[in-house]
């Protein structure tokens, strides 16, 4: 297998202990849960994403396991503004702030919340159940663009974050490109739905949740290869990403680095594990092989 | 971790254990370690976790919503279960076990099934406690009641008094975070962490941990995963007591 | 688990042997194959896609197995006219001809030359990875809607099969409700891509291609549930369908019937074993479940 | 079924076995059993099936693009490995072997590894034979070649004349269609068809029994699974010989 050269990594703005990021929603509500994961490896983190105002999520079932992945409909759960005292325990650490609102105005109020303390904004225009918010913007580009160029004005690095549950994924990259995006990460889950034959009934609270894990991992690598094609940004893989492997094929996609957020459920120090398997002394150099299977 | 779809079963016998708390018997067994939990599915309401205090009941005591609903349920219902879940206890030797309010049901099968046994148990009123008869026949149970009706007259650390701790091999403890965390200090001051493992509940959506809101300071431990049993050793410094958040991650006391 | 009782089966204006039809484009090129799957217990098959020229399809490789599905990129290879041969030999047989063209004019001229041998059309709008074709047509609703026109000239029961891979599918299911659809299948392989990392190459010759199996079952689910929502002719559920349990929550979220393609993998004699598991004489009658998640 | 990606493989030795045939060595053994075949990816041309004449090689006929660039490879250069796929030959007790020009290769191991085996081989002219010396030194060859170069002259079906099918408890061909068929109306006169293993060939694209390219007809078979090794008597009256369907599923004579 490739290893790659244990290198300072710099990826869309963000200076990265190394190309592991975790991603949003996982284990990011707390300080506390976000610095383990430093701590166990990531070489950056994602914070739970936070909206305009705390809210609760949708009712249970919130999340199920599958044999292949996960399916949740957490529903955006978070404290809002409130989360400033959590990101004061992480000062200098290499944190990104995921951010949501309903439209431009809000993405710029909640992201002049943490200005000061995030060393980056990740725009979360593509969560797949929230209503109002995440993809039902996602899937407009001009509300994408709008929103990107509404937290640039912070002048910190911004991410946006796309929903795979479009007609093409490429306009929708393009948007957040010409808003002054630093990056693209690709994907959030995929819209999908189980039923439980004995309760007769969708077996989300919510109905409707989004499909994350090793099923959609050829969908994200599909995303990130379409969108390298298309746009000129960095981007960020994410989607299904279980181990070194997968991460040496996201990057012959396109991706600079990725995020890891479902692999968590079958092992909690997955961050540290890809580590061992991926970086090497005699490792070759990131350059060499992103993107590299455009040919 | 057990996975997958919820399990759907089916209730088979509702018992009242006293009047806010009832025990809801299924058809299905679980395999469990004593202390797991399971997420209970109440459809169309939510998903709360809830210790199996046996292989096929769980006990719920009435607090909202959801809770309210399953205390109604009657034979024939139907919920939906995911789990177990947790890590559970390490029980061996001779178990003291400390229990308060609904806490003495995820602590039921230690008491009935563990061989040497001494329960302390502490409700608010006489009427409050539960499963108090069935665990007098299988061992040494003491009583505290904050009014006095029954046993001691006074919190169930109270009990801790006349208990000599080093006889002890294992203590268990499981109720209120307030209750849990005075425990915890006369442990620490009679040097007796050690041995001490807690039942810890939090806010929990997934179970698995993923989804971070059963989350503890400050080592940002899963409830869910890691625990729900803790080491007290491991939550001297803890939030315990202190504060928990609530399902959007605000910190409440 | 719930069991079905044994009653003829008529959906989308085909009578069907049971609940289970072949998908198409697996083992659906020549009448041996497909009558084999007919005797193996399918309860009616799909063809391979038939188009308006032969078709050689794309180079290799076309297709590979993953833990939890297919990815394939055939690129429709088929014989067009000369498939009346074929057909010929299964006179009276539940066969549902499917068929492609780039314009409705292709898919009415396709069509005629099965008119009088098919028991219905399935209409491929869908396939993810052939220029001109299936899902490059299929994301326009009003392209859908005239090529169902164009075939239901032929007074022919008519399926349209649906891509998953557009922002809103319930759009595309009632453009063919309003062209004249007999029945919608949900869905087509979802858009996919995984790269050789020795290789720094797209592992498939046509380097995108479709995933299906197990992978796509929750987003084949929530299409199905969708479109019962928006539409009101009948529903065939496919994608990742592998056991009885399957069947029944497609049921479930909406669908009639159910088409069964990549599970065929795993095993050849899918189509016997589930209806061992599906059927027995004290079954309820599937009306009590179609739709019933729906509450 | 083997799964997954294609494995990557790298060329250590090219061997010319013939004018049109070389035999390509790479770093890796494919545990199989003799008559499974691969899926071998030329990237940039194409992926084609062949049989592993060797648990770490093929042997190549070139015949159109993909075989063109394979044959023209060098140690160092990459391949893609699917596989091994299909069912593999029976074999047991005295073996006889046929072979018809490149189907010497996917019978090649049935001369080196079995302990009892007589080869038939032909070939149109001499130096077309491939294998032989090496076989020799394993196994009683015979050969047949159409321009009289070497051996009988005539067809490999020939050779069968000299031949007391009687003393074989096993019998594999492999070869052009044409062959085969002969071969296969030879052994039915001779009512040896029951002991007998055909080794078949038909347009592949999934290797894995799911894209229907390389059904035959009567019975649906799929060659890549239920194959490619087919008994005789299963062949009878199947289409080998008569004609074949190509990429598109038109029929071919
Ligand atoms: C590991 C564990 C085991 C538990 N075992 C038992 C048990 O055996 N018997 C029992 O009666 N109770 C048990 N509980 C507590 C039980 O989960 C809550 O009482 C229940 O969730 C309340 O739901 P509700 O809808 O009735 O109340 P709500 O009106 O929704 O909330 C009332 C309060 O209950 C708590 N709560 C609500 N939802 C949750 C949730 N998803 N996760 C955690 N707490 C929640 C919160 O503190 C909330 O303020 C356990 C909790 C945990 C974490
Ligand atoms: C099970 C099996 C085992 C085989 N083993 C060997 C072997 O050990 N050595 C060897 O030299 N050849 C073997 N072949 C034949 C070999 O696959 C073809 O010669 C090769 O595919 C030709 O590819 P091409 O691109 O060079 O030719 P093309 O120009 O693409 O085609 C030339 C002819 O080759 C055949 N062919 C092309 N592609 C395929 C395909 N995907 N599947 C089947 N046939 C095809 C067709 O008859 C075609 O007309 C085997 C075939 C099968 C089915
Ligand atoms: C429990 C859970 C919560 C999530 N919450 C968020 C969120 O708040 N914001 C967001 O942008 N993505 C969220 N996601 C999506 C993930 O960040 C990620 O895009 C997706 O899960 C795919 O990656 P994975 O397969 O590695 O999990 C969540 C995913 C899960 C499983
Ligand atoms: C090898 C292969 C070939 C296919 N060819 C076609 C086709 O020609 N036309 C079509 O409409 N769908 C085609 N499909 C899609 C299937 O019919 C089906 O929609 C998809 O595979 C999802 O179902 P499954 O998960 O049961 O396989 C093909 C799928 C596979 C795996
Ligand atoms: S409940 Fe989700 S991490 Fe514990
Ligand atoms: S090659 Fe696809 S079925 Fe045999």
């Amino acid at each position: 297998m490739i290893t790659l050269s244990p290198e300072p990594v710099m990826m869309g703005g963000v200076s990265a202990r190394n190309h592991l990021v975790l991603a949003a929603g996982v284990l990011g509500t707390c300080a506390s849960s976000l610095s383990r994961m430093l701590r166990s490896g990531a070489g950056a983190v994602v914070t739970k994403s936070i909206g305009p105002e705390p809210r609760f999520g949708h009712p249970g079932p919130c999340l199920v396991v599958l044999e292949d992945g996960l399916m949740n409909a957490m529903g955006l759960p978070n404290p809002s503004k409130q989360f400033q005292d959590e990101l004061s325990a992480l000062s200098g650490e290499p944190v990104i702030v995921s951010i949501f609102g309903g439209n431009p105005e809000q993405f710029h109020e909640v992201a002049g919340w943490f200005a000061d303390k995030a060393q980056a904004f990740e725009l979360n225009v593509s969560c797949p159940h929230a209503s109002g918010f995440g993809a039902q913007i996602g899937t407009n580009p001009d509300i994408v663009k709008a929103c990107t160029e509404a937290v640039k004005e912070w002048k910190k690095p911004a991410w946006v974050k796309l929903t795979p549950n479009v007609t093409d994924i490429t306009s929708i990259g393009k948007a957040a490109e010409e808003g002054g995006a630093d990056a693209i990460v690709a994907i959030n889950t995929v819209r999908a739905m189980r039923i439980s034959t004995g309760m007769r009934r969708p077996v989300l609270g919510n109905k409707y949740g989004g499909l994350s894990g090793k099923a959609i991992f050829p969908i994200a690598v599909r995303c990130v290869y379409e969108l390298y094609e298309a746009c000129s940004i960095p981007i960020i893989g994410c989607g299904g990403v279980s181990c070194a492997e997968d991460v040496i094929e996201m990057m012959m996609a396109g991706a600079q680095g990725v995020e890891i957020g479902s692999a968590i459920v079958r092992d909690p120090d997955i961050f540290s594990h890809i580590c061992k398997d991926l970086y090497a002394p005699d490792g070759i150099s990131p350059r060499e092989i992103v993107g590299c299977a455009h040919g | 971790m057990a996975e997958g779809l919820p399990v759907t079963v089916t209730i088979t016998k509702v018992v009242k254990e006293s009047p806010g708390v009832t025990t809801v018997f299924f058809d299905r067994e679980f395999e469990s370690c004593i202390g797991q939990f399971v997420m209970v599915w109440v459809e169309g309401t939510d998903e709360i976790p809830m210790a199996l205090s046996y292989k096929n009941a769980i006990t719920i005591q009435r607090v909202g919503d959801a809770t309210t609903r399953l205390v109604a349920m009657k034979p024939g219902e139907k919920l939906g279960i995911r789990g177990p879940f947790g890590n559970g206890f390490r029980l061996h030797g001779k178990i003291l076990a400390i229990s308060g309010g609904a806490g003495t049901a995820p602590l039921l099968r230690v008491g009935l099934e563990c061989p040497d046994v001494t329960f302390l148990m502490g409700a608010r009123t006489a009427d409050e406690l539960i499963f108090h008869k069935m665990l007098t026949e299988k061992c040494d149970v003491r009583v505290a009641t904050d009014d006095g009706s029954a046993g001691f007259h006074g919190y169930v650390a109270g009990l801790l008094d006349e208990i000599s701790l080093d006889e002890y091999d294992t203590i268990v403890v499981c109720g209120p975070d307030p209750m849990m965390r005075s425990v915890l200090s006369v442990l620490q001051k009679r040097s007796s962490l050690e041995k001490s493992q807690f039942s810890m509940h939090r806010y929990m959506k997934c179970g698995v941990g993923v989804c971070g809101s059963c989350c503890m300071d400050p080592d940002g431990l899963c409830v869910c995963r890691d625990g729900p049993i803790f080491s007290g050793l491991s939550l001297q410094n803890s939030e315990l007591g202190k504060y928990h958040r609530n399902a959007a991650g605000l910190k409440e006391k």
